[in-house]
């Protein structure tokens, strides 16, 4: 089966073109809009990781390493498209629309951070794994009956492909034919779990013959290769002809959550070999004439700034309000709960 | 116009006499009519037209798209309804029988349920999920299931169950106009017991409000469901004892109409709880502690519950033995007025 | 994929030898057991029908069109193997040794239905769809650990396959390389719903490349391929080498239970093509100087002999005992519980 | 030798200090030294030791097969676990937060539970399904849920919840040998809660007995897991002003200790009810059910509930909000005394 499903590459790990026909599809402000993306997202995940060890925000899952996979991703996608994600997709989020201050936000424990802005269709990181695949698959369904051209997108891990939800949610896109893209991140492990005690399978993409559905295996550190694979679910989503799934195949380089210990389960070394993607990208845009000094030293700058003031507005902001925890239950509080909720704001006032 | 609980229809609107299952018949198609939003989905409900009938016909009018037969694939259905949901849509979902619904517990109960709280009420699932439940009607295992306390427990959904044909109408078009998701239980017992006049078109019944079926004075009987026809014998033969029972079908178990419940035993000072799921965590107990919370000092005696037993609904051979009786019921009010 | 996973026959559809080196392996015994079980089983399924049709036992799914599915399956098994049937699989059941009265009991709703005779590893037909599909996993894990060289032996419809605990049951099974067989009776509906619209993928003998775990597609009514796959996968199971999935295509005659209406969702004609097994068996027989009519009218009378006392020991049973409804839900009652049979007993003395 | 809930270890045998977490470790090796059957299943619970480290070590001295890392899927771990218990062996799986046991919700519900009864006792599948629960340790959503209220309303299972390290090893064990499922509910946060003397090897606790923390006479306090401190601290700060509590840790929520509840419901005339869950269709009602089936003429007072609100828990910077604390406990403890 794996070599039914090779690891589609635009660039190999020294960042030089493997197929130079791309040379002329990646033009400058197609890099420039990776590099940034990725670096922002960077920034934003190794700030958290810092909020969290100053415990600023709460238990935090990192994401670094697969910054191509998820900027790649999300910018195939237009305003009208939809994204479930994970808890640790919030790179994509971000380069999707999603607000950075909520961002933080959600990760000081608050409802407001799963808030998307207007016009952004974003769904709130599902937590119980797999979950979000039905989802995906509804609304992609929905699009189809109202007749648009706009698509779902569905992020998951390895792990996730274990549960009842993934297949459910597969096997329902492809007999209705929803324009769903199913993208799985495959960076090896589920928390301490590596995909070997997860499947016999080697590869994720084979799951899709099950369904009879496209699908393609990619580097998922390789942002182009990220970006073009996706492009084409995308289209082919667009076009009327159906689901399919893309397994990026990458590696989460941190802890699976600021709670966890890789050493206890990772093999000295593992993983150390592997180009990070945006270094990857960096020696690209040396090789290739992209690489300006200024301008990155501008973005970076940018970055940063964007990052601390976001920071600063997440640690500004109002605290929670308890009436939160009463006022969306329901469209409109049935009378034992209003109570509920009358009495124990009456109590925190006297306090 | 929403022809709320205490007024049954006007005179001069045409009713039909249904059954139940018709009823909720008509009200599907009463909704696909009116509201092009509306979806149906489930096992075997297209083409087949259910397996008690509650969808037929209703592919051939409103095309595979709308009256969808799907995979068997509970969780699936759950989930991709979330997807429709949020998308506007309203999906209205056929569990085959309530003891199926166990394998979409996940996606409700983490996902249907919270959909609205967790996103601050940015986003939101309604639908309405059908489920035919109870025993007694020699089925095979599982499919005899009343998990209503599952849903009650849960805070975000809505839970319905009516016990005759107008109030399934009516409640379900409620259900399906409902802006939060609904757990909408059909006695299965009760599908093809009774016919009644029903009107034709939209009407609806009001979701947190119960009924008073029968005026009484000296204890009150509150049931659903399938348990209601129960209550009501029961309450006759009590009758020719000189005991005088007030019955009260609740319809909507969550949220409960703790008023009518309250109103009800602060004049009988007595209660019997009769319901079909087992008595421990079962809704009774719920019952009983809005009785306890508004009408203490009301009480002349414990309140009685006359429920399933706490074991799995058994096989049929023993499932009459399983559910509650009038017998069994009259000893609970006997009990409880020589208390 | 169709292609890939052709339908293998050892005999065509009038009871020719498609590869006449199977010859030497079908020896009279075979045959004539093969013979026996299938009448036997269609018998009891016809007597259960008429019973059903006179209010004598509940609603019945008959499995009519299944019988070289269900019988040359559960030949290749041995005592000691396990069995994990659906309601439709008293004819696996009854072939591999459980008790035709009691299996009548539990189509009359009486829970002494389900247990099997002593050392016949016979499991409650699965009501709630592919639930025991990790079952069978389990169990066979369990005969693993123990060192034993058991089976088990899992049967489930082609609905069966949209189901999570499909997809689970067979990835842990091919993670721990258990020694399991997914036997799928793929007889073209789920109720009323047709396999197109259940899968979009033409086969399921290919869902098993989701999990590398091998697979083959027969023709679920020529027995003898079933009979000659399913003991390769026995075999390989019993050798430690894994679990398979086999896709037995194949028919059900009938209404999908006494409660059903076939006419409702089939179209006109559909299916009448199809020879039915006994009788594709019974033109082998007479194509291969196996037909003996002495015999054949000895078995028909014998087995309707045995059927019509089973329905007579079935009707002569004592009653349900209602305490059976307090006294196996936990080994020991809890006092409450305890108090509730007590109560209830006394009442129905009291009647 | 079963050392039972009123006798604590005997003065000779030797004992260690623990948190919760360390005697849950303790009885998991405890008893996969004692009996080869015994095998612990579920995600990251091998190499990792476990979220929590409860099974930290483990699978180094037992091996792989035993200490079983399984792919992430719950309604896998609790399906192949039926299997494994109908043939012998007695799995103890993890489900990694209780919020994570919905999708294996069908596999309990319509088998794990039912199958002794089903088969009239030929199989059973005792397994014991371990599960951190409850708000308070700022994880994310659907990770903080207490759900015992599903389980207990399922006949065939029984439930149970430790306070302390030393009835959390004992409970654990007696579960493990127990002859039925048990859901075991570990509350996460008083994993760390604190130390105290827990006896070396085996010893039980058993099962469907509460223990009465504190002799009061004036109003009885029930709670179980996370809320026991919580009781205890009311109490203490009620005792200042002069109402002196009775408080019970109930240990086991199926079967409930009817008798301790009623002898000390009989004895102060009021009770109030702590726990985490949502109140409607919480275990609370079961309690006051018992309450009034028992105690109906004693009771001086309505009883007073102290739970979650009718509410999904929340993301964590509302759920200090959404648990019961000490002080609500004393406003109900004030207004059933002032009635
Ligand atoms: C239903 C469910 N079970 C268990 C968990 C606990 N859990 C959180 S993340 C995780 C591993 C997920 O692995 P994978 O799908 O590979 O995604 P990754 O974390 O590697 O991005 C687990 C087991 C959960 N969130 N939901
Ligand atoms: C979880 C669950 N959902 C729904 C049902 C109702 N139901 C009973 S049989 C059946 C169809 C099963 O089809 P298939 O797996 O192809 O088996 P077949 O009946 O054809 O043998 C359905 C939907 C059920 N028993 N369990
Ligand atoms: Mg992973
Ligand atoms: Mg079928």
């Amino acid at each position: 089966m794996e070599e039914q499903f090779p690891i589609k590459k635009v660039m190999d790990d020294q960042g030089n073109l493997i197929d130079s026909s791309y040379e002329e599809k990646i033009d400058e402000e197609l890099v420039r809009t990776m590099y940034y993306n990725m670096l922002r997202i960077r920034t934003f995940d190794r700030k958290a990781i810092n909020l969290q060890r100053q415990g600023r925000i709460g238990t935090y899952p990192p994401f670094e390493g697969q910054e191509a996979s998820q900027v790649g991703s999300a910018l195939a996608l237009k305003d009208g498209d939809w994204m479930f994600p994970t808890y640790r997709d919030h790179g994509a989020t971000l380069t999707f629309g999603a607000d950075m201050v909520r961002t933080f936000l959600y990760w000081n424990g608050r409802h407001e951070g799963v808030v998307p802005p207007k016009g952004k269709n974003i769904f709130p990181a599902a937590v119980p794994i797999a979950t979000q695949i039905p989802h995906a698959t509804g609304t992609a369904w929905a699009e189809k009956r109202k007749g648009t051209t706009n698509i779902a997108l569905a992020y998951f891990g390895d792990g996730a492909t274990s549960e009842g939800d993934f297949h459910e949610g597969l096997n329902f896109a492809s007999v209705f034919q929803t324009p769903t893209v199913f993208f799985n991140q495959n960076n090896g492990y589920a928390i301490s779990v590596p995909i070997e005690k997860q499947m016999n399978s080697k590869t994720i993409a084979q799951k899709a013959l099950a369904y009879d559905m496209p699908s393609v295996r990619i580097d998922g550190n390789d942002c182009f290769s990220v970006y073009f694979e996706m492009e084409k679910a995308v289209n082919r989503a667009r076009e009327g002809s159906g689901p399919t799934l893309i397994e990026a195949v990458t590696w989460r380089t941190g802890a699976h959550t600021t709670a966890d210990d890789p050493t206890k389960y990772r093999p000295d070394g593992q993983g150390e070999e592997i180009v990070h993607p945006l270094d990857r990208l960096e020696m690209f845009m040396k090789n290739y004439g992209h690489w300006n000094e200024e301008w990155i030293s501008e973005t970076k700058e940018k970055i940063e700034n964007e990052v601390e003031a976001a920071v600063e507005a997440m640690e500004n902001s109002p605290k929670a309000n308890p009436a939160d925890l009463f006022d969306y239950v329901f469209e409109q509080n049935p009378e034992h709960l209003e109570e509920q909720k009358d009495q124990y704001l009456a109590q925190l006032k006297g306090d | 116009m929403d022809l709320k609980v205490e007024q049954k229809p006007e005179v001069n609107s045409k009713t039909k006499q249904m059954t139940m299952i018709q009823a909720i018949n008509d009200g599907l198609k009463t909704m696909l009519e009116l509201d092009e939003k509306t979806i149906l989905l489930g096992e075997d409900i297209g083409k087949n037209g259910g397996v008690f009938r509650a969808t037929e016909g209703l592919q051939e009018v409103f095309g595979e798209d709308r009256v969808v037969d799907t995979p068997l694939s509970e969780s699936g259905i759950v989930g991709t309804s979330v997807g429709l949901a949020v998308n506007g849509f309203k999906p209205v979902a056929e569990m085959q029988f309530m003891g199926f619904i166990y394998p979409a517990y996940d996606q409700i109960m983490t996902h249907v349920s919270r959909l609205r709280m967790k996103t601050l009420g940015h986003y939101s699932a309604p639908m309405v999920i059908r489920a035919p439940y109870g025993a007694g009607i020699r089925a095979p295992e599982i499919h005899s299931d009343s998990a209503e306390a599952l849903f009650t427990h849960m805070p975000g959904v809505k839970v319905v169950c009516p016990a005759t044909p107008y109030d399934a109408k009516g409640l379900l078009i409620e259900s399906i106009e409902d802006p939060d998701p609904v757990i909408f239980m059909e006695p299965m017992r009760s599908y093809r017991a009774k016919r009644e006049d029903v009107p034709e078109g939209k009407y609806n019944v009001e979701i947190g409000k119960g009924n008073k079926v029968q005026e009484g004075t000296d204890i009150t009987l509150i049931a659903w469901g399938a348990m209601v026809p129960v209550a009501e014998q029961a309450a006759k033969q009590a009758e020719e004892q000189g005991v005088s029972c007030e019955v009260i079908d609740l319809r909507t178990l969550y949220p409960l109409d703790r008023e009518l419940i309250a109103e009800s035993v602060q004049k009988t000072g007595r209660a019997v709880i009769v319901h079909e799921a087992h008595g421990t965590g079962g809704l009774g107990n719920d019952i009983l502690s809005v009785i306890n919370d508004t009408s203490f000092l009301y009480l002349r005696s414990p309140i009685e519950r006359v429920t399933g037993f706490d074991v799995p609904v058994p096989f049929f051979s023993l499932e009459d033995h399983y559910l509650p009786t009038a017998k069994r019921v009259l000893e609970s009010i006997y009990k409880s007025v020589n208390f």
